[in-house]
C-alpha cells in the first residue's frame, strides 16, 4: 500500500530544540521518519523566508523549535521568531496554503519526550491535512513522500 | 445694523436671545421641516439650520433655510468647512443672501468619518476662522476672498461661530474664540453646558480678554434624556463633560425626562446671571418639540417682537 | 557630532500591496523581473531585499498552486529613482531573456523613473506609497509631511497641523479635542495639543493670537500640473 | 565548513574594572577583584561608602557577622593599591564595548575623568522610603533603621525612645514591600534583641510570613521561643493613640468565622514600620547610558533571572545586589562574589577569543534603518563611519559612509539581526552556511 510520510522541516534553537532532539534520541524515542533537522543559534535566526522556502521546496510542514517564553538565552529570539511565523502564516494563507503547516513549539532542553510527541502529533496532523499541494501539482510522481510502503 | 436679521436686532436691543437646532430631513420630505418649525414658531427667535451635521448625509442647510423662511421663522444657516472649498462656499453664501438668509454659522464640521459617507474626501480648504474672514469680507468690503473682485449687490449676514469651552487644551480656548473675534464674528454659540464650573471659568477667560464686549455669546444647553443618554455622551463624545453629579441625579429620578427638562430650565437661569451671556442656543436632538416647554418653564416668554425693516421681508 | 545619515532618501513610507491584488496583475506574465530598492523602502521594511525574496518566494508558490509557474529573477538596486539606477535595471531587462514585465517594489517614484526608460516592458507597482513620515517606535511609522510646499512649521512649533490635524485646521483646535487625543481615534494625538504644548515650552504662546490667512493651497494642488524644482544654476 | 579558528578574533583584555555603587555590594566586589591583581575604580554617588548597610547593619546577634566583614572590607578598599575611589561622582557617559569601554564619569566639582575599563559592574542599590500614611502623628511611631540604630547605641543600659524607657514594641509587615523577605529577616532579628537584652513586649504583625532565607525557620522558631508574639492579620490595621501610647486593632484571626471575631487591641510604646523599598530613580537614565534593558518597575535586569543573575544583556556589564531587587545582605555577598569571580576568570587569560559565531555587516548594502541596533538584545551593534569605497558613486562622498556596525567583542552571535535585516546586510560569521542555505536562497 502507498502510504503519505510527510515531510517535516524543524527549525531547532541550540540552546532548546537541539539537546531536546539529542534527549529523544538518547531515549531511543520514535520521531517521524520523514524529518529534517536544522539547527539556528537562537530560534531569533530563523528568517521569514526559511519557512516559505521550505514549503517552496516541498516541505509537507515546519516546526520550529523555540525555548520557553520570556526564557530566551537571548532575550527576544523566541518572541521575534514566533511573530514572524505568525506573519509567514498570514501569507500562506493569501496565496492558499494552510496556515497550520508552520508551527512554534515552546520547548525546554530536557523535554525530550515533548519534542517526540509533538513531531508525532505534527505528522499526524500532517496526514490529515495531506501532502504540500505545491509538490502534488508540480510533479506528483516525484513526490518522495507518495509511495514509500509502510 | 449688520445684516438687519430678527437675531441681530433681538441682539442689539439688549434682549437675552433664544434659539433652537433644526436638523433637516435625510431626503426631499419637506413635512419633516414643518413639523420641526411648527414645534418651534413662538418660542424662539431663529432656528438654527444644520448643515449635514455629523456628516450624516441631510437635505442642504441652504435649501432647508430657505424653507424656513418660507414657513415663517428666521434661519441661521450652518456652514462648514468640511465638504466645500472656497469656491464653493463663496456661490452659496449668494445664493443664500438672494434667498433672504441673514445669519449664518461657520463652523468647522463634523469628521467626515462619524457619518456615513466614510470614504470621502474632506476639504478643508479653509477653517472655521478663515470662513469667518471670508464671510466677512464679503459683506464688509463686498469683496470675495482675497481678491478685488467686487460683488454684485450686497451680501447681509449676521456671522456666528461655536465655541466649545470642554474641549481641550483648555486654556486656548478662550483665546480661540478671541482669534474668531479678531476675525469678525459677531455672536458665538457654546457647545452644551454641563460643567458649569468651567464654563463659568472660560466666561472669565473670555472677559479677561475683553471678547464679550464684541460678540454676543450664546450658551448651548441640550436637556438630557435619561441617565443612559447622560452616561453615553459623558463617556463617548469628545468635548462634552458631564459632572456625574448630574448623572446621578437623572438615574435616582422618577421620571428622567422630566428631571432632565428641570435641569435644563436651571441651567438656563443660572446661565442668564453670568456676565457676557446674551442667550441660549437650546439643542434639543430630536425633541424639538419640548422645546416650548423649557422656554416657557424657563420664563423666557413671550419672544420680543423686533420692529422690522421697512421694506424687508424676513 | 557625527553626520549620521548620510543616505538621505529614506523618508518615504510605503507598505506591500495585498498578493491577491499583484497575482491579478501578474496574471499575463511568465516571467518577471522583481526589483526592490535599496532606500526608504528598504527602511520601512516594505520593498528591501528581504521583502523581495519572500515576495518572490510567494508568488513563486501562489503560481504553482494554480498550475502556471512564474519565473521570478530578483534584484534590489541601492535606489530607482535617479536615472542612473534605472538604466542599470533596463540594461538587466534586455540581457535576461524573456522578461515579459517588472514589479517594483520601490516607491511611486521608482516606478515611474524605471517606467520612463522601459519603454516596451510594463511597471508594475508592487507597494502603495503612503506618506512622507517618521519611525514613531520601531514597525510603527507615521505621517509627518504632506509636502504642501509652503513650510508653516516655524508658526506652529515644528508640528505640522496640515499632516497631522484630521481636518487640517490652522487656527487651532476643533471641539473635539479631548485630553490630548483627536476625537477620530483614541490612538491619534491631537496635532493642536502638540503644538500648543511645544509652543508653550518655547514661550511662544503668542504664535497662537495670530490668525492664519486662508492658505495658498496652490503650493500643493495641481495648479501648473505636477510640481517642479528647477535650479538654474545646477542645470547641465 | 569554515575554519573557525581562522574567523576567531582575539580582543585583548586590560586587568581594569569600574564599579557604580559602594555600597555592600559594590565594596566585596572591589575588595576580592583587588585582591587578585585586578584595578578597580570604584565610583560612588554619595560622599561616602557603605550606603544603606549604614542604616541596616548596625548590630549583629551573631559575632563576626557581615557588618564587621562590610567595615573591614572598607579599611581594606583605601589602603590597597589596585583600588581608585571616585566619591561625589556618578557615570554620565559610556561608549565602546567589552574590553575597550570609556566611561565617562563626572565628580560633583564637574570636573570629568574618563576611564578605559574592560568591564562595568552595576551596584547602585536601591533607596527607601518612610511611609507613615495612615498613621495618627505622635512621638509613637519609627522605622526599622531607626530601631537598629538606637540597638546598636544604646548598649547594655535600658531602652529609651524620646526619653522615656521602651518596655513594648509592635512591628507591622506587609505593608510596606510586596517582597518581605528583607523586612522579616531584619524584624526577626531586632525583635529577638529587643526581647531577649531589653526583655521588652513585642509583637509583631503579618500577612502570610515568609521564611524562604538563610535560617529564616531558625530565627523564626528562635523568636516564638523567645516570646515574641505573632498576629496574622488580613485587612490594614487600625491605628490610634491612646494617652502617648499607640494602639493597634485587628480582628481575631484564629477565629475562622469572620462574624464572631472579636476585636485584638495591642498598646505599645512604638510603632515600628519597614521603609518602602523603591528603585533608584536614577536607575533608568543609568540604563540608557550603559544600553542595558530595563527590567520591570525601573529595576535592572530583574526579568530574567534564570540566565542573566550577575551578567546583563551586554557582555562585559554585570549587575549585582540590590539594584535588581531587595536582597538579604547575605545575598548580595553571595552575589558580589559570584560576580568578582566571573569577572576574575573572564579577565585572566589577558585575551577575549570572540565566539565562534559573529554577526557581520556588509557595509555596502547597509540602508541606515536602525532595524539592528534597536533590535540587538546584546546591544552590540551601532552606526559607525566606516572609511573605504561608497558604494553611492553617484553622490561623491568622498571616502567615508556610515554604516551598522557589529562589535565582535559584545555579539552572542544570537542571528536574530541576520533574520531581521530588511537588506540582507547581515551574515553570520562561523555559520555553517550549508545547512541553511537551502532555506536561504
Amino acid at each position: 500500500m502507498l502510504v503519505f510520510i510527510p515531510k517535516i522541516v524543524a527549525f531547532c534553537c541550540e540552546q532548546s530544540g537541539v539537546p531536546a532532539a539529542e534527549m529523544a534520541e538518547t531515549l531511543k524515542l520514535s520521531v517521524p521518519a520523514n524529518l529534517e533537522i536544522v539547527p539556528v543559534p537562537c530560534a531569533g535566526r530563523t528568517e521569514t523566508l526559511f519557512l516559505l522556502k521550505a514549503l517552496e521546496r516541498g516541505a509537507d510542514g515546519v516546526i520550529v523549535f523555540a525555548c520557553h517564553e520570556e526564557n530566551c538565552q537571548y532575550l527576544i529570539g523566541n518572541m521575534r521568531a514566533k511573530s514572524r511565523l505568525l506573519y509567514a502564516q498570514n501569507l500562506l494563507q493569501k496565496i492558499g496554503l494552510e496556515k497550520e503547516r508552520l508551527e512554534i513549539c515552546n520547548i525546554a532542553t530536557n523535554s525530550g519526550v515533548k519534542f517526540a510527541e509533538t513531531l508525532k502529533d505534527k505528522a499526524i496532523r500532517l496526514k490529515e491535512l495531506g501532502p504540500n499541494p505545491l509538490t502534488r501539482i508540480n510533479d506528483p510522481l516525484a513526490h518522495a513522500n507518495v509511495g514509500i510502503k509502510e | 445694523m449688520k445684516a438687519g436679521s430678527n437675531l441681530e436686532k433681538v441682539f442689539t436691543q439688549g434682549h437675552f436671545a433664544v434659539t433652537a437646532e433644526l436638523g433637516p430631513p435625510k431626503g426631499n420630505d419637506t413635512n419633516v421641516i414643518q413639523k420641526k418649525v411648527d414645534f418651534l414658531r413662538g418660542y424662539v427667535d431663529a432656528v438654527n439650520v444644520t448643515d449635514n451635521q455629523t456628516a450624516i448625509v441631510r437635505m442642504s442647510s441652504i435649501a432647508a433655510c430657505s424653507f424656513v423662511i418660507q414657513m415663517g421663522m428666521e434661519p441661521v444657516m450652518q456652514m462648514v468647512c468640511r465638504d466645500r472649498n472656497r469656491i464653493a462656499m463663496q456661490s452659496d453664501i449668494f445664493g443664500a443672501s438672494a434667498l433672504g438668509i441673514r445669519n449664518i454659522l461657520c463652523l468647522t464640521g463634523d469628521h467626515h468619518t462619524f457619518g456615513n459617507q466614510v470614504n470621502a474626501k474632506n476639504v478643508h480648504d479653509l477653517d472655521s476662522v478663515q470662513l469667518i474672514d471670508m464671510v466677512r469680507t464679503m459683506r464688509d468690503n463686498q469683496t470675495l476672498l482675497g481678491g478685488e473682485d467686487k460683488i454684485e449687490g450686497e451680501i447681509k449676514m449676521f456671522i456666528g461661530a461655536a465655541a466649545n469651552p470642554f474641549a481641550d487644551p483648555f486654556e486656548f480656548r478662550a483665546v480661540r474664540t478671541a482669534k474668531k473675534a479678531d476675525a469678525g464674528v459677531d455672536f458665538i454659540q457654546t457647545q452644551c453646558i454641563y460643567d458649569m464650573d468651567r464654563f463659568k471659568e472660560w466666561m472669565k477667560m473670555i472677559r479677561d480678554l475683553g471678547v464679550h464686549e464684541k460678540v454676543h455669546i450664546m450658551a448651548g444647553v441640550t436637556p438630557l434624556k435619561s441617565a443612559g443618554m447622560a452616561r453615553y455622551m459623558a463617556k463617548n463624545v469628545a468635548g462634552i463633560i458631564i459632572p456625574d453629579a448630574l448623572i446621578d441625579r437623572m438615574a435616582k429620578a422618577q421620571k428622567g425626562a422630566d428631571e432632565g427638562i428641570n435641569i435644563c430650565v436651571e441651567q438656563i437661569q443660572e446661565l442668564r446671571e453670568i456676565e457676557g451671556v446674551h442667550g441660549i442656543h437650546l439643542m434639543a436632538i430630536e425633541w424639538e418639540h419640548m422645546v416650548g416647554r423649557i422656554v416657557e418653564a424657563a420664563g423666557l416668554l413671550p419672544r420680543p417682537q423686533v420692529e422690522q425693516d421697512s421694506g424687508e421681508k424676513v | 557630532m557625527q553626520m549620521l545619515a548620510l543616505r538621505s532618501d529614506q523618508m518615504i513610507k510605503a507598505e506591500q500591496k495585498p498578493i491577491e491584488e499583484i497575482l491579478t496583475y501578474l496574471d499575463p506574465y511568465k516571467k518577471i523581473l522583481l526589483s526592490g530598492c535599496g532606500a526608504c523602502v528598504t527602511v520601512c521594511h516594505a520593498g528591501g531585499e528581504k521583502e523581495v525574496s519572500l515576495l518572490a518566494s510567494s508568488l513563486k508558490m501562489a503560481r504553482n498552486l494554480t498550475g502556471k509557474p512564474l519565473e521570478i529573477q530578483e534584484i534590489t538596486p541601492a535606489r530607482q529613482c535617479e536615472p542612473e539606477f534605472a538604466e542599470e535595471i533596463v540594461e538587466i531587462v534586455e540581457k535576461t531573456e524573456g522578461v515579459e514585465a517588472v514589479l517594483s517594489l520601490s516607491c511611486g517614484i521608482g516606478v515611474q523613473t524605471l517606467a520612463r526608460f522601459l519603454t516596451k516592458t510594463p511597471v508594475i507597482p508592487g507597494v502603495n506609497t503612503v506618506f512622507m513620515g517618521e519611525t514613531v517606535s520601531h514597525g510603527v511609522w507615521e505621517e509627518r509631511c504632506q509636502a504642501c510646499g509652503n513650510c508653516l512649521l516655524e508658526r506652529t512649533g515644528g508640528v505640522c497641523p496640515i499632516a497631522r490635524c484630521s481636518k487640517q485646521l490652522l487656527n487651532g483646535p476643533c471641539g473635539g479635542s479631548s485630553k490630548g487625543k483627536c476625537e477620530i481615534r483614541q490612538e491619534t494625538d491631537c496635532a493642536w495639543q502638540l503644538i500648543y504644548d511645544r509652543l508653550k515650552s518655547l514661550g511662544q504662546l503668542d504664535k497662537l493670537r495670530e490668525v492664519i490667512p486662508a492658505k495658498n493651497w496652490g503650493t500643493e494642488s495641481r495648479d501648473k500640473g505636477p510640481r517642479r524644482i528647477v535650479r538654474e544654476d545646477l542645470k547641465i | 565548513m569554515p575554519d573557525l579558528n581562522k574567523v576567531a578574533q582575539s580582543i585583548p583584555l586590560k586587568r581594569e574594572v569600574l564599579v557604580l555603587g559602594g555600597g555592600v555590594s559594590g565594596i566585596t566586589i572591589a575588595d576580592i577583584l583587588a585582591r587578585s591583581g585586578i584595578h578597580v575604580t570604584l565610583v560612588e554617588k554619595r560622599k561616602n561608602l557603605g550606603g544603606l548597610s549604614k542604616q541596616f547593619c548596625l548590630f549583629s546577634n551573631r559575632p563576626g557577622d557581615s557588618d564587621n566583614r562590610i567595615s573591614g572590607k572598607m579599611a581594606r578598599l583605601s589602603e590597597s593599591p589596585h583600588i581608585t575611589l571616585i566619591t561625589g561622582a556618578e557615570l554620565v557617559g559610556m561608549e565602546g564595548h567589552f574590553g575597550s569601554f570609556q566611561a565617562k564619569i563626572r565628580k560633583e566639582s564637574g570636573e570629568t575623568i574618563l576611564l578605559f575599563p574592560s568591564a562595568v559592574v552595576v551596584a547602585t542599590g536601591y533607596i527607601t522610603r518612610r511611609d507613615a500614611k495612615g498613621i495618627p502623628d505622635s512621638g509613637c511611631l519609627a522605622f526599622l533603621s531607626d530601631m537598629e540604630r538606637l540597638i546598636a547605641e544604646t548598649g547594655e543600659s535600658g531602652l529609651l525612645w524620646n526619653g522615656k524607657p521602651l518596655n513594648t514594641v509592635t512591628f507591622v509587615l506587609d505593608q510596606a514591600n510586596d517582597d518581605i523577605k528583607l523586612d522579616t529577616s531584619t524584624v526577626f532579628k531586632q525583635s529577638l534583641v529587643l526581647r531577649q537584652k531589653y526583655n521588652c513586649q513585642v509583637y509583631v504583625l503579618c500577612k502570610d510570613l515568609k521564611v524562604s532565607f538563610t535560617s529564616g525557620e531558625r530565627l523564626y522558631r528562635k523568636a516564638r521561643e523567645a516570646g515574641v508574639l505573632f498576629f496574622k492579620y488580613e485587612e490594614t490595621p487600625e491605628y490610634s493613640l491612646v494617652g502617648d501610647r499607640i494602639c493597634v486593632a485587628l480582628p481575631d484571626n484564629t477565629n475562622l468565622k469572620k462574624e464572631e471575631q472579636e476585636k485584638i487591641t495591642l498598646l505599645s510604646d512604638l510603632l515600628v514600620l519597614p521603609e518602602v523599598c523603591l528603585p533608584d530613580p536614577e536607575a533608568e537614565q543609568l540604563c540608557r547610558i550603559l544600553r542595558l534593558r530595563m527590567g520591570k518597575g525601573g529595576r535592572f535586569m530583574d526579568d530574567n533571572p534564570q540566565f542573566l543573575r550577575i551578567r546583563s544583556n551586554r557582555r562585559g556589564v554585570f549587575v549585582a545586589g540590590a539594584c535588581r531587587f531587595p536582597q538579604l545582605p547575605a545575598e548580595t555577598l553571595k552575589e558580589a562574589e559570584a560576580a568578582a569571580q566571573e569577572i576574575t576568570a573572564l579577565l585572566a587569560p589577558g585575551v577575549y577569543e570572540c565566539g565562534p559565531l559573529v554577526a557581520e555587516v556588509n557595509a555596502d548594502k547597509c540602508a541606515l534603518c536602525y532595524t539592528c541596533p534597536r533590535l540587538c538584545p546584546h546591544s552590540a551593534i551601532g552606526i559607525e563611519r566606516y572609511a573605504g569605497k561608497n558604494v553611492y558613486y553617484v553622490l561623491g562622498n568622498g571616502d567615508r559612509w556610515n554604516a551598522a556596525r557589529v562589535e565582535p567583542a559584545a555579539c552572542y552571535g544570537c542571528g536574530i539581526c541576520v533574520a531581521e535585516c530588511p537588506a540582507r546586510a547581515i551574515s553570520l560569521r562561523g555559520e555553517d552556511a550549508l545547512s541553511l542555505d537551502a532555506y536561504a536562497k
